[in-house]
């Protein structure tokens, strides 16, 4: 197959998998090797694509919207290239890992409408490689709007009225940006450009003044709800009451990447570093990204329910990569690309723990935590690991990204910054070791020693979480291999 | 057969057939008939448009009874003309093909025929509005169109139908009366009705209209500025606005709607509101002209403000309704909003967008009321209450509104996306940035009002679990809505026939190109 | 100008009485006087119609209903004032807009010297001196002008008059048609009432 | 005359307007209706007159004299026009006939009344 019908296979895969899923709804066994195999075919397809990366394969399906005097005409169209191609890596490889999780814990909770979990769910991944490869804005935006709507009855999964009432916050927050925020920038750009083709080098340069510029990057940085930039970020932790898989999945990976993502891709190739390192016109940008980052992990500090905590952990990560895009140097900005891959593993990793000790030990606060590490220890070393990666610390791959986050803060002479990464890390320390520490070192409460189920979850879940935190030291070594790949994404 | 003839026989089908759908009196025999008629008309539609797009002048022209104009009555089509018959008679023809089945609950088999032969006649007024190039012409088959209406819409099964329809009557025959009046008016100024003829006169100068020797203060004056003609166009453009539904001539639309007939709202949705835009656009730009209307009365200065209002508090209104048809109609009171705004930026790049959306909107609204009418053959209640669960007691009904659902809020690979998209970039080309932002707020108003409807359908357990096997809508009908609304995705995706036609029915409104 | 004025008064009555019939009889009135009105202004053709559709049928319908329903306008008659405003506005524009007009009467109005000649003369043109062979359509035969051009030029208009017509009788049949009122509703009209409605 | 004629046709027109508008009663409505629309015809008709005019019906001509004819076409509008209103009314008061058998009232506060209630 040649490379371009790859990327139509990459996208459309994931959407044939869900329709077999529902063909397949009365023989659950059936239907979860079907995601299983999709998972593992798209895999190959996305390891395959990255061979023929350097020849930037494009393809168009349909114009959508027909060109007139001076503006081209709009066509849903795909491409790849190396940051696009690194999240579709890491979605589709993170696929399988929770597709194996949310079948032992889908199972062992006896959780309704499986069917309908599975099938939104590949109907996201697919949304999610549609984003990772589409060509243009408006490809983009279609995902981005299919990615809400299918990952709305995700949220709502369990049909209480708090996962309703999270259900509508979700859905109004992120809709609401997007048509509001992001349609509108796509349309200003489209204005201002006469096309909205990603292009390295972006397709901005030449016409418009900083000003505009700055307005138009906080139309796009605000319209993407999904980067959970403050004060758009309430949507995350409300989204907390879906199933554990989809929090690690979605909320760790997908949908949040998804918004970085495309502030990524904005930053890089409707914008352009050059122009925004020229122009100073996401210098405010930074500010907020800051801002985020240090009360995002405050609030994380305060936080007893393990899920919510680690929510709050996932919108101050998410401001690192922002604030790279926003420093827009080219460390600085590969950096943010590697935090894309540094932090879904790390923070995968993590929820997966969280879902276990659920499944394994019904408890979802931190302070009830004392002395599990002993019941489950592989849960909680793996948590561990995880931790240290998202912390920051060697031998894990997140140390690698805040590097370079922290080289382009240097690079830019914004000591603030600096200064703001360093306190932000010793926080990430204090709301995530903790949990580790009590589970291994304080002694287990006496009055529920009996209680059932207190053993490591099911094997399904268990392995899951092992492999992504393998992961984790593993892409402490692959970091080169990373660096290159997505260094050329800063050159024209 | 001589395709020159098919501008009246586009008219006169219809409306000849309707006293012999009389006579059939069966109500199958009946149905059928009209059923034929109206895919017939769909035709001549189809091919007249085929004519004038590939033809130099862009329009086709037909004296009526071979008296030439402007002293006998003109048929005039251009793109525009062309354009909306043919959404007219597809959705004409889409509703009729389903009538029956969806008639058995709400109107008695005895009187069938006579349904059939006033949907007949409203077929035949509607176009007939279309398709005239004389102002009179006009009046009366409105009037057509009107009085069969209000006729289709009392049908309806609750007793809230007959003062819906009365209401509806009083109200569009001041409408009707009140451009009696501009049409009186502008008559008197210029001694025509032709369209085109009265266009042109509208520009000369006083001493040239008046006969030599008439004592007149201002000889150069052009007739266009005088207070009579401005009276003309002002009681033209209000009752129209009646007509239109514009906010906030707005009230008889939700009443009606959401008590006639399923089969009637559908119908009506799709096309009457659109044809009073039809001829909202021919007074505006075809007869008194871009520099009148924008320049020297500064129609946009109300419009404008109008149409936005329209969007915001009518989508707002929708949010807060319990029953599916009083969303949906209001929803369609904002919709008509994003029609008129597109008109009032007065530039081609705004008329393209409100034709285009005409042509969408008319698609999503049939096929969406023609959803209710699927769940109306199986549960009596259409409030949100009574379609709890309903996702999964009749997925693919539910799933056909979803769809349409999605193309109101305009999510992308609709063709509400696309209409949108032209307008707000149309708003945005022209500097209007005010109104860009509150264009897409009204979208996420159309978020809420539609989601209410989903998260019922889908998201909320029925109080009594009395079945959840499935049970969709018969499946005539349900092919019908997913007809119509499929059509929305194909319209979504392959924008080449509205948005084409439009661009090029909007250059020659403007006065450009052809 | 005494037509006028009694038209006037008439309308005021019949905006004041409370007495349906009575309001009835008056439109009836109202009807006539704008007939004798429309004589004094040459339109006898419309004249004649107004005096047998507006007078005769319109008069009768409404009796007719006035039968099926009560006679008298339960409360009483007070000043709207919104629609007060909305009356005083449109009147207003319509006045501003007669400012420009030609006066009533004056022959070189607009109105008289494009396509209504071409009318008149289709009809004398023997007198108007025009050749009575390549432009003239009626040759003289159709002496009553109105009429011609109803039938020729404007024939089209009649056609959907007649097309009017016929909708309204359609219309009244589907909803008089002796049919039991609204099923599937719960009319809270006594039966007797209802049967009443029923034999229209 | 002047535009007086036109000014007496306009306040008809106003006084059956707010008939139209303002009663409650459907019958009184529908009476309304028919002056709006009537003082609408006299507009025409007053529009086609021509001073010292007759009437648009070939008149023998007389030696020397040319006989001038008010304008026809606004008479051939209106006959069309009173049709379509009497249709109207018609209509209208069928309407108010069925109205009236569903709810028991030609009242409209009372109407919306019964309907709020229910």
């Amino acid at each position: 197959m040649s490379p371009e019908c790859l990327i139509v296979a990459a996208v459309l895969l994931p959407l044939i998998s869900a329709a077999l899923v529902v063909a397949c709804h009365q023989r659950p066994n059936l239907r979860e090797t079907v995601t299983l195999v999709s998972g593992g075919l798209l895999l190959a397809i996305v390891g395959r694509l990255t061979g023929s990366v350097d020849a930037r394969p494009a393809i168009n399906l349909v114009d959508v919207i027909p060109g007139s005097i001076d503006q081209a005409a709009i066509a849903i169209g795909f491409h790849a290239e190396p940051l696009g191609l690194l999240f579709a890596l890491v979605a589709s490889g993170l696929w399988i890992a929770t597709s194996v999780y949310s079948i032992g814990y889908m199972r062992s909770h006896g959780e309704q409408h499986q069917t309908r979990f599975f099938c939104c769910f590949a109907v996201a991944i697919g949304a999610v490689m549609g984003i990772a490869f589409a060509r243009n804005l408006l490809t983009l935006f279609l995902f981005y709007e299919v990615l809400t709507l299918s990952t709305y009855p995700l949220v709502t999964h369990h049909g209480s009225e708090a996962a309703k009432r999270a259900g509508r916050t979700y859905l109004g927050i992120l809709m609401g940006t997007s048509i509001v925020g992001l349609l509108l920038a796509i349309l200003w750009t489209w204005q201002l450009a006469g096309t909205l083709e990603f292009k390295a080098g972006g397709i901005l340069d030449g016409h418009v003044d900083p000003l505009t510029a700055g307005l138009l990057l906080a139309l796009f940085a605000f319209g993407t709800g999904k980067a959970a930039l403050m004060p758009l970020h309430r949507w995350l932790p409300a989204a907390m009451v879906a199933p554990t898989p989809v929090s690690a999945l979605l909320h760790a990976v997908a949908v949040v990447k998804a918004g970085v993502f495309t502030i990524l891709k904005v930053g890089v190739y409707i914008f352009g570093i050059d122009l925004l390192g020229r122009g100073g016109s996401s210098v405010w940008l930074m500010y907020v990204a800051a801002a985020t980052l240090l009360s995002a992990s405050l609030v994380a500090l305060t936080r007893d329910n393990l899920k919510e905590r680690l929510a709050y952990s996932t919108i101050s990560q998410l401001a690192y990569i922002v604030l790279g895009m926003s420093l827009a140097t080219k460390s600085s900005v590969i950096g943010g690309g590697m935090h894309i891959v540094m932090h879904a593993c790390g923070k995968i990793t993590l929820f997966f723990c969280a879902g276990a000790i659920l499944v394994g030990a019904h408890k979802t606060r931190v302070s009830q935590l004392d002395g599990l590490g002993r019941k489950m220890p592989w849960t909680f070393a793996a948590f561990t690991i995880a931790a240290l990666s998202v912390i920051g610390l060697p031998p894990m791959g997140g140390c690698w990204s805040k590097w370079l986050l922290a080289l382009g803060t240097v690079e830019m002479g914004q000591w603030p910054l600096l200064a703001v990464l360093m306190i932000s890390s010793l926080l990430n320390v204090a709301y995530l070791m903790p949990i580790p520490l009590r589970a291994f070192f304080r002694e287990p409460p006496e009055t529920d020693d009996e209680s059932p189920g207190t053993g490591e979850a099911p094997l399904a879940c268990v392995i899951p979480l092992c492999l992504t935190a393998a992961g984790c030291v593993v892409l402490f070594f692959c970091a080169d291999p990373i660096y290159q790949f997505l260094s050329s994404i800063t050159w024209k | 057969m001589n395709l020159e003839q098919l501008p009246i026989l586009q008219v006169i089908l219809p409306l000849l057939a309707a006293p012999c759908c009389l006579l059939l009196r069966r109500s199958r025999l009946a149905w059928g008939f009209a059923v034929l008629v109206s895919c017939s008309s769909l035709l001549i539609a189809a091919t007249q448009l085929h004519i004038i797009h590939h033809s130099a002048s862009g329009s086709i022209s037909y004296e009526i009874g071979g008296w030439a104009a402007p002293w006998g009555i003109e048929y005039r089509l251009d793109r525009l003309g062309g354009l909306v018959l043919l959404v007219l008679t597809a959705i004409a023809a889409v509703t009729l093909s389903v009538a029956r089945r969806l008639l058995q609950e709400e109107v008695p088999e005895e009187r069938h025929h006579l349904f059939f032969a006033t949907f007949l006649l409203c077929l035949a007024g509607l176009s007939g509005i279309v398709s005239t190039g004389d102002l009179f012409n006009v009046f009366v088959f409105l009037e057509i169109a009107s009085l069969s209406s209000y006729v289709l819409i009392s049908m309806g099964r609750s007793r809230r139908a007959l003062v819906a329809a009365f209401q509806y009557l009083v109200m569009g025959t001041i409408g009707s009366t009140f451009i009696l009046i501009g049409i009186g008016l502008a008559y008197m100024m210029t001694g025509t009705l032709n369209m085109a003829d009265l266009a042109q006169r509208l520009t000369m100068t006083l001493d040239s209209v008046y006969a030599e020797g008439a004592s007149i203060e201002n000889p150069a004056l052009p007739v266009n500025q005088t207070r009579t003609i401005l009276a003309a166009f002002a009681f033209l453009t209000v009752g129209l606005a009646l007509k239109l539904a514009l906010f906030p001539l707005h009230a008889w639309l939700p009443n009606a709607y959401a008590t006639a007939p399923t089969v009637v709202s559908t119908f009506l949705a799709g096309t009457s509101t659109k044809v009073a835009y039809y001829v909202l656009l021919r007074v505006t730009f075809t007869i008194f002209g871009l520099a009148f209307t924008f320049g020297q009365v500064g129609l946009q200065f109300l419009l404008t403000p109008l149409a936005i209002m329209a969007i915001l508090v009518a989508s707002t209104i929708a949010i807060y309704q319990g029953d599916i048809r009083r969303i949906l109609a209001y929803s369609s009171v904002a919709q008509i909003g994003y029609l008129v705004l597109g008109l009032s930026f007065a530039t081609q790049a705004g008329l393209t967008a409100g034709i285009v959306h005409l042509f969408n909107h008319a698609l999503m609204k049939s096929g969406l009321f023609l959803v209710v009418g699927c769940i109306a053959t199986r549960q009596a209640g259409l409030t949100l209450e009574s379609i709890r669960g309903l996702g999964r007691r009749m997925p693919l009904t539910m799933a056909a509104f979803v769809v349409g659902g999605l193309g109101l809020i305009g999510v992308p690979l609709t063709s509400g996306f696309i209409s949108k998209w032209l307008l707000v970039s149309a708003a945005l080309e022209s500097g209007r940035w005010l109104v860009a932002v509150l264009v897409v707020t009204g979208s996420l108003l159309a978020v809420v009002y539609v989601w209410r409807v989903v998260e019922a359908a889908y998201f909320l357990e029925p109080d009594d679990k009395t079945t959840s096997e499935p049970h969709d809508a018969p499946a005539g009908l349900l092919a019908a809505a997913w007809v119509l609304l499929g059509a929305t995705l194909v319209f979504g995706i392959y924008t080449d026939l509205p948005v084409g036609v439009a661009r090029e029915a909007a250059a020659s409104l403007m006065g450009v190109g052809s | 100008m005494i037509l006028l004025s009694l038209l006037v008064a008439t309308a005021v009555a019949i905006i004041l009485l409370r007495d349906l019939f009575a309001a009835v009889m008056l439109s009836g009135i109202f009807s006539l006087l704008s007939a004798g009105l429309f004589v004094v202004m040459d339109a006898v053709d419309v004249a004649f119609t107004e005096a047998a559709v507006g007078a005769g049928i319109a008069t009768v319908l409404m009796l007719g209903t006035l039968t099926q329903t009560s006679t008298r306008e339960r409360p009483a008659p007070r000043l709207d004032w919104s629609a007060l405003v909305v009356v005083v506005l449109t009147g207003t524009a319509l006045v501003i807009g007669t400012l420009d007009m030609p006066a009533y009467g004056d022959p070189t109005a607009p109105i008289h010297q494009h396509v209504a000649p071409a009318y008149i003369a289709q009809n004398v043109g023997k007198q108007s001196g025009r050749s009575e062979t390549d432009d003239d359509d009626f040759q003289g035969h159709v002496p009553n002008m109105v009429t011609a051009i109803l039938a020729s030029y404007r024939g089209y208009d009649t056609l959907g008059e007649l097309a009017v017509i016929f909708t309204a009788g359609v219309g009244v049949m589907l909803l008089l048609s002796g049919l039991p009122p609204t099923a599937g509703d719960t009319p809270e009209t006594n039966p007797a009432e209802s049967e009443a409605g029923v034999d229209a | 005359m002047g535009l007086f004629n036109y000014w007496t046709v306009i306040v008809l027109m106003m006084v059956g307007f707010y008939t139209v508008i303002a009663r409650n009663n459907l019958i009184k409505t529908m009476i309304g209706l028919g002056i709006f629309q009537v003082s609408v015809f006299m507009l025409y008709i007053s529009m086609g007159k021509i001073a010292d005019g007759t009437a648009p019906i070939r008149v023998q001509p007389s030696a020397g004299h040319e006989a001038i004819y008010s304008n026809p076409l606004p008479h051939v509008l209106i006959l069309t026009a009173i049709v379509v209103g009497v249709a109207t009314t018609a209509l209208g008061l069928a309407l108010i006939i069925r109205i009236r058998e569903a709810y028991g009232s030609i009242e409209e506060d009372e109407i919306l009344e019964m309907d709020r209630n229910s």
